[in-house]
């Protein structure tokens, strides 16, 4: 039972604070996209597709952090029995689905022109399907539930073992495909993309953690927004 | 089981219960002393059953702190669980079972002996239906399997729901005796009520759930008076 | 000794669910009508060629062995529930792990028994002639039926007592279970084909340790699933 | 060549829509979020 203390809405102050890093995350996001594209050396054959790398591959990352988070504050939650875990966990789940459903897109954008088709079962592509659904199965349970503290602990139980699983699947799903072709991953990163790919990880990381923050924040105003409907109706049936 | 006599079986403060965003338990405060029988009275949906829940640890509490036999259904439900029987408005049975395997089951869980569950099967009568399944039984002698069931769990806390509905004068009469019985060995009983004429000679006391509180109650009979309140009421 | 007090209750559990099911054949019935409707139909989508079958019989095997878990995964909790028989088996003392394994146990008698009849049936009607290695094939049933069960069992105890049961088991198992669902098929793939790559044994491993991280997890799990 | 550099025009603008589109929703939920708190407040206070 979640006795500990209700989630209070986020005071003004901080969220100035966090609306300037939303700004500088965006911008740096820019910036890294502008110098990566500059500084990446005329492609000889590939044209210019190695540069989709620059969203994609960081996306991709993004898509392996995000369910961690939700693994950590899922455990955290189960251990604290803290509203703020829970709903922090929560936001994660909805940020790593946005950049999975990304990831995805992008990987499809990748293999039209590298591969001629637009979905190849290639493993990384595959498993990032597959936690694309284990994703929308925690966010079905949330929708599903209405009692707050069932809700939580659902989420949280399909939370941990989803996050389990997700490099069991990559691993089923790399073997299943090397069975049947060389692995199709994109050639070694030259030098001169390196910089490039870095920068913007750090930038999707920025862009990431800010959009986690606000969804939390969303969600703890209407947290407070339950608790203060739930306690006037607690007072008013009194009257 | 802890019997000391200070420890009161049933210690409930401002328990709250939401359905959604409108509250339908709102602050019950009761205190049921071991081998005290308490009626708990109130209008359809005023959330009688929802607090027997609560009591019973099904359900959690929203608000409020609530304590069974001494333990605090928040930090150790499990022992609260222990103390209490829950003789629900459905029976809670396996219908493709006989009444002798499902006696014998609930024996396996509770860690009792066969012969308890015999035992039990005989003192509500059910020893001559014990190898018909239970689909083919009536709604009564389901109510009496279930009884059973808490004979054989010897509760600290019986929690009843409506244990009288589809029950024959005799079906009363058994429900009354056990509790008359468990209560002398301090047993604490909670029944929902719908109609007090077949527990007024068990009740030690009733309340009214009101708009989600309890309302003081003017029924308030000694059980020795209930006897003669039995002839006349 | 608790641990002894909760094996024995598990194992009422089991067989209290296993005679009713017995006696009533409710669940059973169903799901092996739904398991061979769907091999029947995998039969008329990949064409009556001999060779396309016997590649797809894996597959096809496992498919209906999955959506018939489903089935029966369901089932078992909700004839619990209607009869309130659920909040008496809650109130036990004793831990609520008795009641997982003892769930666990009853729906591995009852999967397994239909992917055995579900197995039989495929290898007739898709005119797959079986391997020397019948023992390694029937291990790897074993290693993907219990994968199968056991995050069925767990996730239906939530999914039953949801509004929307229908949807939200698949939703949650079917992707959770694509490592089970990869290794079961190929591995069974491999032995139909006489195992010449021997890469069966790798895919039994990656089952096994599958098995063993979900059944603990489960375990762990159910404590929450189970309680509120 | 024409080609791959539309494929990484439409990566770029892929991903932008996407970070954007999320930014949107996020401020809705806000939006909603704040009114239901607002509604709360006043009703409790009144």
């Amino acid at each position: 039972m979640s006795t500990g203390a209700i989630a209070e809405p986020i005071s003004a102050t901080r969220t100035r604070g966090w609306t300037i890093f939303g700004w500088f995350a965006f911008a740096f996001l820019i910036a890294s996209q502008a110098i990566a594209i500059a500084i990446s050396p005329p492609d000889r054959d590939m044209g210019d597709l190695q540069k989709i790398m620059y969203v994609h591959v960081p996306s991709a990352w993004m898509t392996m952090l995000a369910p961690l988070t939700v693994l950590v504050f899922s455990l955290k939650y189960l251990w604290s029995r803290r509203e703020q875990d829970d709903l922090v966990a929560a936001s994660a789940a909805e940020v790593a689905a946005t950049f999975a459903g990304l990831t995805l897109a992008l990987g499809m954008i990748w293999a039209r022109p590298t591969w001629g088709i637009w979905w190849t079962w290639d493993a990384r592509l595959t498993s990032m399907l597959v936690l694309f659904l284990i994703l929308a199965g925690y966010l079905a349970v949330r929708a599903v539930v209405d009692d707050r503290d069932q809700r939580a602990q659902w989420s949280a139980a399909v939370g941990i073992l989803g996050a389990i699983n997700v490099p069991i699947v990559y691993m089923s799903v790399r073997w299943w495909r090397t069975l049947h072709q060389i692995q199709s991953s994109p050639s070694t990163v030259a030098p001169a993309y390196v910089i490039g790919l870095r920068l913007n990880a750090f930038a999707f990381l920025f862009v990431m953690i800010y959009f986690i923050r606000r969804r939390y924040d969303a969600a703890l105003t209407l947290r407070a927004a339950e608790h203060a409907s739930e306690s006037a109706a607690l007072k008013g049936g009194a009257a | 089981m802890n019997g000391t006599a200070d420890v009161s079986a049933i210690d409930a403060t401002d328990v709250a219960r939401r359905l959604g965003t409108s509250w339908v338990l709102r602050g019950i405060t009761l205190r049921v002393a071991p081998g005290e029988v308490v009626g708990l009275l109130g209008a359809n949906g005023t959330g009688k059953s929802t607090f027997l829940r609560i009591v019973a640890t099904l359900v959690r509490p929203h608000a409020g702190s609530l304590r069974v036999c001494g333990h605090d259904v928040r930090t150790v439900p499990a022992r609260a669980r222990e103390a209490v029987g829950y003789l629900a408005h459905l029976p809670g049975l396996y219908d493709d079972l006989t009444v002798r395997e499902n006696l014998h089951f609930a024996a396996a869980m509770l860690d009792r002996r066969r012969a308890d569950a015999e035992a039990a099967l005989v003192r509500v009568g059910l020893e001559r239906a014990a190898e018909q399944r239970v689909r083919a039984l009536s709604s009564g002698m389901q109510r009496r399997l279930a009884i059973a069931r808490l004979v054989l769990r010897q509760p600290r806390v019986a929690l009843l729901d409506e244990p009288y509905s589809n029950l024959d004068a005799a079906g009363i009469e058994l429900m009354n005796s056990l509790v008359s019985e468990w209560t002398g060995d301090g047993v604490a009983a909670l029944i929902v009520l719908h109609e007090l004429a077949p527990a007024v000679g068990v009740l030690d006391r009733t309340v009214t759930i009101v708009d989600g509180r309890l309302a003081p109650n003017v029924h308030d009979h000694q059980r020795h008076a209930g006897a003669m309140l039995r002839v006349t009421g | 000794m608790p641990w002894r007090d909760e094996w024995r209750r598990a194992r009422a559990i089991a067989w209290k669910d296993l005679t009713a099911e017995r006696r009533s054949k409710a669940v059973f019935n169903s799901v092996i009508a739904l398991a061979i409707t769907i091999l029947v139909l995998f039969g008329f989508a990949l064409g009556p060629d001999a060779q396309a079958l016997r590649d797809a019989a894996p597959g096809v095997i496992w498919l209906a062995a999955l959506f018939a878990g489903v089935l029966a995964f369901n089932r078992s909790y909700q004839t619990e529930i209607e009869g309130g028989a659920l909040d008496q088996l809650v109130l036990y003392p004793g831990g609520r792990r008795a009641i997982f394994a003892g769930k666990l146990m009853g729906n591995f008698v009852l999967v397994a028994s239909t992917l055995a009849i579900v197995v039989a049936l495929g290898v007739i009607l898709f005119q797959v002639d079986l391997p020397a290695q019948w023992l390694a094939l029937v291990a790897i049933l074993f290693f993907g039926c219990v994968g199968l069960v056991t995050l069925g069992t767990l996730y239906a105890a939530m999914a039953s007592r949801s509004r929307v049961r229908e949807v939200l088991l698949p939703l949650l198992l079917f992707p959770m279970l694509v490592p089970v669902l990869i290794a079961a098929i190929q591995a069974t793939k491999s032995l139909l084909g006489g195992d010449l790559m021997h890469d069966a044994g790798a895919w039994a491993r990656l089952l096994a340790a599958y098995d063993v991280i979900f059944v603990a997890a489960s375990f762990l799990a159910f404590d929450f699933v189970i309680e509120v | 060549m024409m080609s791959n550099t539309t494929f990484v025009i439409a990566a770029f603008t892929v991903t932008w829509i996407a970070l954007l589109g999320y930014l949107v929703h996020v401020r809705r939920v806000e939006r909603r979020a704040r009114e239901a708190l607002d509604h709360a407040t006043k009703a409790g206070s009144v």
